[in-house]
């Protein structure tokens, strides 16, 4: 019996690899198809992509591991000004060197956030969050000697990458540079929420009393996740200031966190596809509706929103996998 | 050919206000100049960053530049807004026309910027000399808690100690304070006589005033003094009679009297639609048009920035705000501040009344930051 | 001591009002279980209404007041009907989902038809204008508004406290299935409530609107607000609420007074402190 | 024998009510004890005292000696004290299959691990399916517990109680709401525990208690009113009064 | 009164899983009637769907003159359908008197004395919150609460679980009252066979959502093959 059991487990395990293999592909397919579908949007696609990267960490903690956070643009606005302090201050201007201090920043916000923002339940736990991206908006706003203040930190001028490829005005160096370091963080990602770490984390999402029960520590699992999902959020702004080379308060906002909440909500919770495709179809139709009516866009973006709930209550990625999931056993 | 101008702005969200403002302005120049420089037609593309933004306002400049190829990049409400593109001026070889963002560095991030604006230095420097000419020896500074209300505070607390005053305090407050009471305590236990206030024009400037007459200010005779983004045309009739008497300086007034002005306004209220939300920001992208007209002139249609912005300089014309030009130097735009008392005209309409001008001030901020 | 008392006055002033704004929020966060973001938006549809009655037919306050709530509630009950059943009971992101998109529609709309600028609600002349209250002034209007928290906390207690309404209404959002296997008609309990936060919305977005004016913006502005009193008082309580909401007022008030500069410092780091000690809020209610 | 574990003077009260009183009791290696007692009685509140759920107003509770009185129900379990919940407390969207393995690894001190999957350890899954086997849960392995029955999702907690391979198992109604038909699942699942294992079980199905206790404890208003053998507590008269009513007649019998 | 229940055809499920097939049967006024089955197969789903908690997909459901097949579950209850879950479905936050009001369905409050009497410790926790119940004394509440609300047909699913054993022969004594009075029908889902046996006067046998004994309890008792194979061997104490 337990030989059977082994044997009937490793398709499953395949399965996932394979499509594992799958997603990385389609987002290669994808990020080439964008590279040469809209050759002059790439500046909308690298934004894009610093935010998938802020979506992606919210997901570790809010779709993984069950934390309501409205104040998650913590983690990415300390990375991004930890890498632009760095450039502009520091004069530290070698764009893998910045993303590595981003990332540091983010782990570090990640850190104190996640003490702090644990300690409440519900929606205290979201007043924490509140209450934190609010601190470090006004911290940010007064340190305007580092950070510019509301002005913005400019002056952020990165080296070439790998002192070869310059970041030109079409944006596609900072493109091709966003989508390694998307997938090279996305694979990452997918190795660790399948890892027993992962499943942890899950487990307590559903029931933290009977994670204890089985002897693990909830509250030290979950702060290691937000270190994480820091790291992760820090590489995105860092990669938003190198690619933007201005950062402004506005990426450590309430308004930058509630609009990542949203995206990952619209893709679909707890599944690292369903935070790309979350970000991807918000950012493009905002793009899309606003450049077409800049003044009334936001009835329909609303609209659009209320109608995902209605028809597609999982998020886009979600309905759609429950979809072919039920399509495939019908199948079958 | 068709001239591509891409105007960046807040058309949504808590600023949509302004935003329409840039809109109106430009209606109004294209209403009244036509729609064709020489040979040349030239087209509007608005792009939304709803709030300071500087990814969104850089992603959405490139998407102008390098997808619809306009030759001139326009607008910005929002300083990091500005501050984000100017990096790409040069490659992309396109001048920049910056209809309202008020931070005086603005201009030295690159030689292709010019500005039809003001600056926060330019509006809140003059208020200080009104404050002493009136007999103020001390006085408090209130200003809300960011860039702007920094450079205000600046601006008068250098001036009116250099004009031989005091300052007694200075109080900043957070963007987002609602109620305003104890301030206003604070105020008046400080012993100031005059209060000088900047808050970034929109609802909360309301509370502000109210706060100072329910608080027994306005009774104890403590003057109020601020730039005149407190009291914006379209904020005045929800003040309404609180705001009677409020002393602002700035560059521009909706009731200037000038036959240049009133076809601005006319041209500029209907293109608004609703005549009470016209204020400011419109007379900055209608002088803006101006110069972008300009620089087509000089240029003849062809792309070449350096000279559609050289052109400009030193350049000199009649605003609807009154005379102005173009600082050779700076690349930002001189003109007069007027001191405007809020009064309301014989058909209930409360308007900013022009009672003294400061003729051809430049920007004192960049001189001060040096 | 007179600063003391002065700081005092203010605070029990904008607590107040803090509190006539947010309560309906924790009627709908608390006992409906539903994150409705959308509760600034009613507030605001209040006000747009009020302001309506008031300043263009020029009819009295206390009668647009009476229209504001009322037209609120006849707004709100098709978007009960259509798309808040939908979301009872939905996981808490769903809700948050669905919300603020309403909420971005109604400042579409907003924007749209009453345009950008802010909307005056004209006091009557009684509530006009500062009032001596011995050792300063405080404004009439703000008298008014503490009166009437005073009510509503009163009412509201007692209704949910102590009527068989209330005991159905908690019951139904425990357990909806089991409420109506015992033959509450959930859907009308529900119903009812919806309209009573939504007219609580409208009353406190007029009653609030001299503090916190009526403008498209304002149905997400103020959200935070709302939601951060709410949440520390313990959603669904009445007496947590008003705790809560006398609490932060002061916090606020002071911070204020002593230290603007660090003012957004002093009030959040206060509301951390808060939690820190009360976990699921003052007052919150067991789960 | 010297005690394994040990609960001295335990005192609980909610408000004016007091629910432990001064309770002491003592479990050895390879004790079998069922603790039984009116409803309300306090059986629950006394598990969750013991683990570290709730707070005692005082008292102690000692593992070998060692006073864990101060431990957090984390360190209790790693301390080998572990219990089942009376009210199932499952993750709903894993399956039973997940549970189990997550089980082991945490008592294999690898659930930290960032890399690598459960599917893919030999060892975690074979032990992973023995211990379902044992309860009869194998086909529903990689069902989602909200789709499995009540009884079924019983029968994973207790799983998930012995996977943990404690010294002492304290079970709180194991068996409500398993059939009958299945209870012996449970029964098969606790014979097969290691001898030296204390097992502490609270359960309301007297067939089940007398099959399975050495040792009755019964608590009745929060006292303990007797500790003995089964034999003797259906013979106890305060016993049979608060608590068995006429099944002591039947099974006397 | 009493009522009689008539069940035609039912099919129902969870989305897309149906779990019960084709059941009918009829349950006359006042009768007993234990429900049985093994673990999983639909006794629970059968409850809930006569209580209109789950999705119906064939069949009518009849109690008395009333059609309950489309009504809501709210508007069954007033019909006369009285459902105690297996679950018990406490309501946590309100308090043992406000569960029990919840369940008068527009009775005097008075009426409440008569679940005190049934379960006097009710009495003694009345002003504590549903949450901070122990066990038993949630399906004490549970159970007091559904039949205050006098319905005509009684539905209990697994109404002894976690109850000591006194409490349990006073409970059973308390339904076959009630039944035999002739105030309810009473539908019963019991692990304890010999409860339900002894309860019962008609037995009704789940296989895989489908009814697959149906009959008198003396003839089951007396029908070991059956037993044993439909209810598993350890059912009836050797
Ligand atoms: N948190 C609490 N606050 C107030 N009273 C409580 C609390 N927890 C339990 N009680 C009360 O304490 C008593 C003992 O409860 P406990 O759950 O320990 O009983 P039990 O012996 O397990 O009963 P059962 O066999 O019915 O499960 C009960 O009367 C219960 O109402
Ligand atoms: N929410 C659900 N979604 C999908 N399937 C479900 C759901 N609830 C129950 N089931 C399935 O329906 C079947 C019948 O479950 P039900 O709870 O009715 O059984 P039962 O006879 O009451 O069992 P028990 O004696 O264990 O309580 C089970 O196989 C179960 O897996
Ligand atoms: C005061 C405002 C008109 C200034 C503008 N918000 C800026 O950032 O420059
Ligand atoms: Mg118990
Ligand atoms: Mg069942």
């Amino acid at each position: 019996m337990s030989a059977g059991a082994s044997v009937t487990a490793m398709p499953a395990e395949n399965r996932g690899w394979q499509r594992d293999l799958i997603g990385i592909a389609a987002i290669l397919v994808a990020a080439i198809a964008g590279y040469f579908l809209f050759p002059n949007n790439l500046a909308l696609l690298t934004r894009m992509i610093a935010i998938m990267l802020l979506v992606l960490s919210l997901d570790l903690v809010t779709g993984y591991c069950g934390v309501a956070t409205l104040g998650h643009a913590a983690l990415f606005g300390s990375g991004a000004y930890a890498a632009g302090i760095a450039a502009a201050h520091f004069g530290i201007t070698e764009p893998l060197t910045m993303i590595a201090i981003g990332a540091v920043g983010g782990a570090l916000a990640g850190l104190i956030s996640g003490v702090v923002i644990l300690r409440g339940h519900g929606l205290a736990q979201l007043v924490l969050s509140i209450a934190i991206i609010h601190l470090f908006h006004e911290a940010a706003n007064k340190a305007s000697e580092y950070t510019g203040g509301s002005d913005g930190l400019s002056g952020i001028s990165p080296d070439p990458i790998l002192g070869v490829f310059e970041f030109d005005l079409w944006g596609r160096t900072a493109y091709v540079f966003g989508i390694v370091l998307l997938l090279l963080v996305f694979i990452l990602l997918r190795i660790l929420v399948r890892s027993p770490f992962g499943m942890l984390c899950r487990g307590i999402r559903q029931d933290p009393v009977r994670v204890s029960a089985m002897g693990a520590s909830v509250k030290l699992t979950l702060i290691k996740m937000y270190v994480i999902s820091g790291l992760v959020a820090g590489v995105g702004g860092a990669f938003n200031a190198v690619s933007t080379q201005v950062v402004g308060l506005d990426s450590l906002s309430f308004t930058n966190s509630a609009e990542a909440l949203v995206m990952l909500v619209l893709g679909g919770v707890g599944s690292l596809y369903g935070a790309l495709i979350g970000t991807i179809a918000f950012v493009w139709i905002e793009d899309l509706v606003s450049a077409a009516n800049p003044f009334h866009w936001l009835t329909i973006v609303g609209a659009l929103l209320i109608a995902v709930v209605l028809f597609a209550p999982k998020g886009l990625y979600g309905t759609a996998a429950t979809l072919v999931e039920r399509y495939r056993r019908g199948g079958k | 050919e068709v001239i591509k101008i891409g105007v960046v702005g807040p058309f949504s969200g808590p600023f949509a206000i302004q935003g329409k403002n840039f809109k109106a302005g430009i209606d109004a120049y294209i209403a009244t100049h036509g729609n064709k420089v020489g040979e040349n037609t030239i087209e509007i593309l608005y792009r939304d960053v709803p709030q300071a933004d500087p990814a969104q306002s850089k992603a959405l400049a490139q998407e102008l530049v390098v997808k619809e190829g306009v030759q001139y990049l326009a607008g910005f409400y929002f300083t990091p807004d500005a501050m984000a593109v100017t990096p790409l001026l040069k490659q992309a070889n396109v001048p920049m026309v910056i209809m309202n963002a008020a931070t005086s560095a603005i201009v030295t991030k690159s030689p292709l910027v010019v500005r039809t604006s003001f600056t926060t230095w330019q509006t809140s420097a003059p208020m200080a000399k009104i404050a002493r000419e009136r007999g103020v020896e001390k006085a408090i500074t209130v200003v809300s808690d960011y860039g702007p209300g920094v450079d205000a505070e600046n601006a008068f607390k250098t001036t009116f100690e250099k004009e031989g005053g005091k300052v007694v305090e200075s109080i900043r407050m957070p963007l987002s304070t609602n109620d305003f009471s104890p301030v206003m305590q604070r105020v008046r236990n400080s012993g100031a006589q005059a209060v000088f206030a900047f808050l970034p024009s929109g609802p909360t400037t309301l509370g502000f005033v109210k706060a100072y007459n329910e608080n027994g200010l306005k009774q104890a005779g403590i003057q109020f003094l601020a730039p005149g983004d407190l009291t914006q045309e379209s904020d005045l009739p929800v003040i309404g009679d609180a705001g009677l008497g409020i002393l602002t300086t700035f560059h521009y007034s909706l009731a200037h009297n000038s036959p240049e002005n009133k076809a601005f306004v006319a041209a500029a209220q209907k293109a608004i639609g609703n005549p009470a939300e016209l204020s400011f920001p419109s007379v900055g992208a209608y002088d803006g048009m101006y110069v972008i007209s300009k620089m087509i002139e000089a240029t003849g249609g062809k792309q070449d920035a350096q000279k559609a912005v050289d052109a400009v300089k030193g350049l000199t014309w009649e605003s609807p705000r009154g005379p102005v030009s173009i600082d050779p130097e700076t690349r930002h735009i001189t003109q007069n501040i007027y001191l405007r008392e809020v009064s309301k005209g014989a058909d209930g309409v409360y308007f900013n009344k022009e009672i003294k001008t400061f003729e051809k001030q430049p920007d004192p901020g960049l001189a001060a930051a040096k | 001591m007179q600063t003391f008392f002065s700081i005092g006055v203010d605070a029990l002033a904008y607590g107040m009002i803090l509190f006539v704004i947010s309560i309906g929020l924790s009627v709908t966060m608390g006992l409906m279980r539903v994150i409705n973001l959308a509760h600034g938006a009613f507030a605001m549809i209040g006000g747009y209404i009020a302001s309506y009655a008031a300043r263009d037919l020029g009819l009295a306050y206390g009668l647009a007041i009476v229209i504001a709530v009322l037209g609120t509630i006849i707004i709100a009950v098709p978007l009960e009907r259509f798309l808040y059943r939908r979301i009872y009971g939905a996981p808490e992101l769903t809700q948050v989902l669905m919300t603020i998109g309403i909420t971005f529609c109604v400042i579409g709309l907003a924007n749209y038809v009453f345009g950008p600028t802010l909307k005056t609600i004209p006091l009557p002349t009684g509530l006009q204008g500062p009032v001596d209250i011995g050792f300063r002034t405080i404004a009439a209007h703000k008298l008014f508004a503490i009166g009437c928290g005073v009510v509503v906390a009163l009412g509201l207690w007692y209704l949910i406290e102590r009527t068989s309404f209330g005991v159905k209404l908690r019951a139904s959002v425990d357990n909806t299935a089991m409420a109506a296997a015992l033959g509450v008609r959930t859907k009308i309990v529900y119903a009812a409530s919806f309209a009573l936060a939504v007219g609580l919305a409208a009353f406190g977005g007029v009653i609030g609107a001299e503090l916190l004016p009526v403008e498209p913006y304002y149905a997400l502005r103020y959200m935070v607000t709302f939601l951060v009193v709410v949440s520390v008082g313990g959603a669904g309580s009445i007496p947590g609420a008003l705790i809560a909401c006398l609490l932060l007022g002061a916090i606020d008030t002071t911070g204020r007074y002593l230290v603007p500069e660090y003012g957004e410092f002093f009030f959040y780091l206060a509301v951390i402190a808060i939690v820190w000690v009360f976990p699921r809020g003052l007052m919150g209610r067991a789960k | 024998m010297s005690a394994l574990f040990e609960v001295d003077h335990l005192q609980k009260a909610f408000g004016g009510l007091n629910v432990t009183r001064d309770v002491s009791l003592a479990l050895c290696k390879g004790d079998r004890v069922a603790l039984i007692g009116p409803n309300g009685a306090g059986k629950t509140t006394f598990v969750n005292l013991v683990t570290g759920h709730l707070r005692p107003d005082s008292g102690q509770v000692l593992m070998g000696g060692e006073d864990i009185s101060n431990f957090n129900p984390m360190k209790r379990v790693r301390a080998g004290l572990v219990r089942s919940f009376q009210v199932t407390r499952l993750f709903a969207e894993m399956t039973p299959e997940e549970h189990v393995a997550l089980a082991i690894l945490q008592r294999q001190g690898k659930s930290g691990r960032m890399a690598g999957s459960f599917q893919a350890m030999p060892d975690v899954m074979r032990e992973t399916y023995e211990i379902l086997e044992t309860l009869n849960l194998t086909a529903l392995g990689r069902v989602p517990v909200s789709e499995i029955s009540y009884g079924q999702q019983r029968l994973l907690e207790i799983a998930l109680a012995l996977t943990l391979r404690p010294k002492v198992l304290l079970l709180d109604e194991p068996a409500a709401g398993v059939p009958h038909s299945d209870t012996f699942l449970i029964e098969n699942a606790l014979a097969q525990l290691p001898a030296d294992l204390a097992v502490l079980m609270i359960e309301h199905d007297m067939d089940l208690v007398f099959r399975f206790a050495k040792r009755v404890i019964v608590l009745a208003a929060g006292e303990i009113i007797f500790d003995g053998l089964p034999v003797d507590a259906t013979n106890d008269l305060r016993v049979r009064e608060a608590y068995l009513g006429g099944y002591a007649n039947g099974s006397a019998a | 009164m009493a009522a009689r229940l008539e069940v035609k055809g039912l099919s129902a499920g969870y989305g897309p899983t149906r779990v019960l097939e084709n059941i009918s049967f009829t349950a006359e006024a006042a009768s007993r009637i234990a429900v049985l089955g093994r673990n999983g197969v639909g006794k629970t789903t059968l409850f809930a769907t006569l209580a209109g908690q789950t999705r119906r997909y064939d069949g009518t459901i009849k109690l008395g003159d009333a059609d309950l097949t489309h009504m809501e579950s709210s508007a069954r209850a007033w019909s006369g359908l009285g459902f105690v879950p297996q679950s018990r479905s406490i309501f946590p936050s309100l308090t043992v008197e406000e569960n029990l009001f919840v369940g008068l369905k527009g009775r005097p409050r008075s009426a409440l004395h008569e679940a005190y009497d049934m379960f006097p410790r009710l009495y003694e926790r009345r002003a504590n919150s549903g949450a901070k119940l122990s066990g038993g004394e949630q399906q004490m509440l549970s159970t007091a609460r559904t039949i205050l609300g006098k319905p005509t047909v009684l539905l209990l699913d697994e109404p002894l679980e976690g109850l000591a054993p006194v409490i349990c022969e006073e409970l059973m004594a308390a339904f076959s009252q009630l039944a035999s009075s002739g105030e309810m029908t009473i539908l019963l889902v019991e692990q304890r066979i010999q409860s339900a046996l002894d309860f019962a006067e008609r037995v009704i046998i789940l296989e895989r959502g489908r009814i697959v004994w149906d009959g008198s309890s003396e003839q089951l008792a007396g029908d070991r093959d059956t037993v044993d194979q439909l209810l598993g061997v350890a059912s009836v104490p050797h």
